[in-house]
């Protein structure tokens, strides 16, 4: 069956607007949930309606393709940890990069008569498209740990990649006067491919969030180009739509992590340089404790903050932290959880966990709410959690991470730092906090750690 | 369409997206990249009418990588942001 | 421009009107309804097609009461937000 | 010379964008002023560049009409007082939707061979047009108080308005099958026109600037709706642009009011009925005062609240009252001023008034920043304001204006009232405030009796 292109134009417009009410619910948390529902229609509504297009002339390679992918993306989606998320949204995205550019190359050797127009559309949807994959994956390995997450490049580096954009440009440019070139189309290919990996190996694995908005952002400009290229409007509206959400997004996980999008994309490099020396800071300072004595600390306490980080996920240690914290709201101790806005590996990670334990929203607390109560907290439970403590970022102007609000846990009587060693966390520097004065060390597993505290305090 | 309209439909999706977007909490931004993200998989739309073409193998195999490509991260993308947005409904 | 097309503009214009304005304070109310109202006068350009176009008294008549109404409409609009919003200026 | 439609259109797109930018700007005080330049750029280089359209044969019709209206509109925008804007803005508006009504019968009457999204467009052009142009005029007579502010009506009204409504759309219909019937065109612009009038004649004129506000938008509708009648996209965007910004401004004025739109537009009407019996809450509890006594009261006072309203505004005593402050404050007063968000006749009218004065800005304190402070304040002086702090509207379920948030004066030590009568207000009610054991009645002119209280306090 086929339909006349204004109807499927109407049914691109109203999957248009379901995009436009899901991203506007995603943005609430009351109504997320309705959102991803009316952004997963508006994907139907879209695909159901192009099956009828009249370009479409057999079914086969559709179908073929539609449920391996499927099978793929379900897999994918019911299998993953969750805290393996930013990993698995880099994974996709590149995906969805490498989709685009596969279009655009469908389009081009179709061979059509494209107009200046289709021509520059099909190069800059093959130049994003392109840069999307290969920069998506490059942030996956990081995140992934299949590469090493610290910024990586060479001396020239900056050079390389304006020579490589540069060609792409002068590569489209040339396809303008000479649209049937496949050895050009596949060099513009290479080089954009070869662009993304530049692109992202100097940024340092704890960006990565960051960098995988902005590739978000891009895959929605590479759908543009390709709507461009086909003349299709599903695609040109709802890719720009994506494209400009997605840099609004970044810029605000930016401000977040109080890092202009400049210093996160090129700043890490140049502060790469400065090394400091971790037996400098801890040398004879750091005090080791045991679970007993924590218990008996806690015994005595009247407000204890919690404060997760990257450890409790490693640890899977959610559940015997609410334990804990059970424990200690029996004894009348008022308990709550202090949330830095980038603590763990992907925003919202603790309040992820938390919420999988059964934390109670409202206990859940975040910096600026919590900061100014540090000082009358007895004790401050650590719990797998570094950079988002060091106070480093509030005092040493030369360290990379200066400037970043941090939660002051050292502002607490006491400070217990559950960790299973000194090592340090993602930023990869000491962390002064662990040898200040109030500060105790609980060596270990942070689930094990937890849970022998729980057992002291039950027993005494 | 010509291209005058679609830059305007371009244009005027760009100033949308734009102001859709406008103080999000943190703990929203893992499932709205990820929503976003499938929903820039309507590249899928594209995906379809290049591998239901009858346009030469080369074609088709492109189709074929970008439809698959394209499912994934439509079907992956959604299915993934429920999953996590479901773990901050209040009991 | 096919009227699918036009519809499009319309719909993503009346979602980009409704996000624009989000929170306004109250003392800007009235310089936005009056700069909003001017912005509406852009009929104007229609007038001037029917105003400048060769057919016949009657179109020519409602041509310009077009025109004169439009241009009122947007002149004196845009002029008296100006000088209502000169008043909050900050010596 | 005459240019491709592309480039018109690409113009066009460029006038969108900067209304865009001009609306966003108008929402922020410090970006209002350039949004207001930005809005006006985009008119012109959408007027500019229409002047190129192939259709266009000759400049004179075009030429005269513009500088008639222009002469019209710069005496309309200069010679208009402060107090008198919401009545111009009504008028500017009414205008706005005769031109959409104008342009509509022009293209009918020209004769092509419209389709039915034409005809329709059309009739809606025609409809929304001519109920915006009859509405707007009534809303500007009684703001002009041509007519009586009070709520009109007759029994049966709201059925002659669904006959109306009825009415037109079907000679729409009509009009669909025999596009070429100028008496049936006829029929509907007059009963548009009766409809309009009919619509805003019940509606209180304490209300008008919401009703402004909607047919602001009506409007914009109505100017997009002449977009689809002569397929220019410059219209189309632009009015549903403003067609849907202005019904988003309407709701955020509603709730300044604490109504809503429903019962701004038919509610007044149902609760008109009941009348308060002046006499029985004012007799023998009025304690009228002298401007010696009230400056014998400010000269042991510590702290001073001056609640202007609509009447400071009608004596033009803003300067003499700035004048007072600063006496005040050279004794070592404490003052500030509480601006209620619908005191005076316009939004935001009191800051406008105080600006011209030159009051500092940071005085001006809005209602739920000034409200809890009432209680340490020595003097409220209320300087022809009634409504806004009426405290039926607190306490008096029955009252039309019950639900309205007010300012607390009754809340000060002392209360001292300047006005000329103890006649109502806007809304045309008695004030239980006057009859209070801590209010005291200045009768007199506003601006006269400021004067004499800051002599007063000079001298003594
Ligand atoms: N949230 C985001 O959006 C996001 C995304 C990417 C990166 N980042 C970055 O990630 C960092 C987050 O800070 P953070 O304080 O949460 O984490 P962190 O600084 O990475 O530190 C995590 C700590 O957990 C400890 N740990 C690991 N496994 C553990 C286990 N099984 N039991 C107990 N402890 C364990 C580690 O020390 P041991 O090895 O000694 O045990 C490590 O020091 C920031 O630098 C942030 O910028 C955040
Ligand atoms: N701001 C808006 O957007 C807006 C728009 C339209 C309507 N409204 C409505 O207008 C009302 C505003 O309340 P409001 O308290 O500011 O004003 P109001 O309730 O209208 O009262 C104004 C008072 O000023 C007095 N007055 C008039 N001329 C005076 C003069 N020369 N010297 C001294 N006093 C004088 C009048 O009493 P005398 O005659 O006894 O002197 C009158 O009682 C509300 O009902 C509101 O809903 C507001």
């Amino acid at each position: 069956m086929q339909i006349s292109q204004n109807w499927i134009d109407i049914a691109y417009l109203i999957a248009a607007v379901l995009f436009v009410l899901g991203i506007k619910g995603l943005t609430k948390p009351k109504t997320a949930v309705r959102g991803n529902m009316l952004a997963g229609a508006g994907m139907a509504v879209a695909c159901v309606v192009t099956l009828l297009h009249r370009d479409i002339v057999s079914y086969e390679v559709i179908i073929a393709g539609i449920l391996v992918g499927g099978i793929i993306g379900v897999l994918l989606a019911k299998k993953v940890q969750m805290t393996a998320m930013p990993q698995l949204v880099a994974l996709l995205n590149g995906f969805g990069g490498g989709a685009s550019f596969s279009v655009a190359a469908a389009e081009f050797f179709r061979g059509g008569h494209p107009d200046t127009v289709g021509i520059i559309a099909t190069g800059a949807a093959v130049l994003i498209g392109a840069v999307t994959f290969t920069g998506s994956f490059v942030a996956f390995a990081k995140l992934q740990e299949l590469i090493d997450g610290k910024p990586m490049g060479f001396p020239g580096m900056k050079a390389a990649n304006a020579v490589l954009l540069l060609g792409s440009i002068v590569a489209i440019a040339y396809l303008v006067s000479n649209p049937g070139s496949p050895t050009v189309f596949w060099g513009l290919a290479i080089a954009a491919a070869l662009l993304g990996i530049l692109l992202v190996m100097p940024i340092g694995g704890a960006d990565m969030p960051v960098v995988i908005a902005l590739l978000n952002s891009y895959s929605g400009v590479a759908a543009s180009a390709a709507g461009f290229v086909m003349g299709n409007s599903a695609l040109i509206i709802t890719g720009s739509l994506v494209g400009a959400s997605g840099l609004i997004l970044t810029q605000i996980m930016c401000k977040a992590m109080n890092r202009s999008l400049t210093n996160v994309l090129f700043g890490v490099m140049a502060e790469g340089g400065e090394t400091i020396d971790q037996d400098e800071v801890y040398a004879g300072k750091i005090k080791s404790t045991s679970a007993d004595e924590v218990a008996m600390l806690l015994e005595t306490a009247q407000r204890v903050v919690i404060v997760p980080g990257f450890g409790l996920a490693m640890a899977q240690a959610q559940h015997a932290v609410r334990e804990l914290a059970d424990t200690l709201e029996a004894n009348g101790v008022e308990v709550e959880y202090a949330i830095h806005p980038v603590a763990g590996r992907m925003p919202g990670h603790m309040n992820v966990l938390l919420a999988e334990a059964e934390v109670s929203y409202d206990k859940l607390k975040d910096m600026d709410t919590i900061n100014p109560t540090f000082e009358q907290t007895d004790v401050a439970i650590v719990l797998g959690a570094n950079d988002v403590t060091n106070p480093m970022a509030r005092e040493d102007k030369g360290s990379p991470i200066y400037g970043m609000p941090i939660l002051n846990v050292d502002k607490a009587k006491t400070v217990v730092v559950v960790k299973r060693s000194l090592s340090a966390g993602f930023a990869g520097l000491p962390n002064p906090l662990f040898a200040k004065d109030n500060t105790l060390m609980l060596f270990g597993d942070g689930k094990g750690a937890v849970v022998d505290i729980t057992a002291a305090l039950k027993e005494g | 369409m010509d291209f005058v309209a679609e830059l305007t439909l371009f244009v005027l999706a760009i100033f949308l997206g734009v102001e859709l977007i406008t103080k999000v909490p943190p703990t929203l931004h893992t499932p709205l990249m990820s929503g976003s993200n499938a929903i820039s998989g309507i590249t899928l739309v594209g995906a379809l009418i290049a591998a239901g073409s009858d346009a030469g193998l080369l074609v088709k195999v492109l189709g074929f990588i970008a439809v698959v490509l394209a499912t994934i991260n439509v079907i992956g993308g959604f299915m993934v942001t429920n999953r996590m947005l479901a773990m901050f409904k209040r009991k």
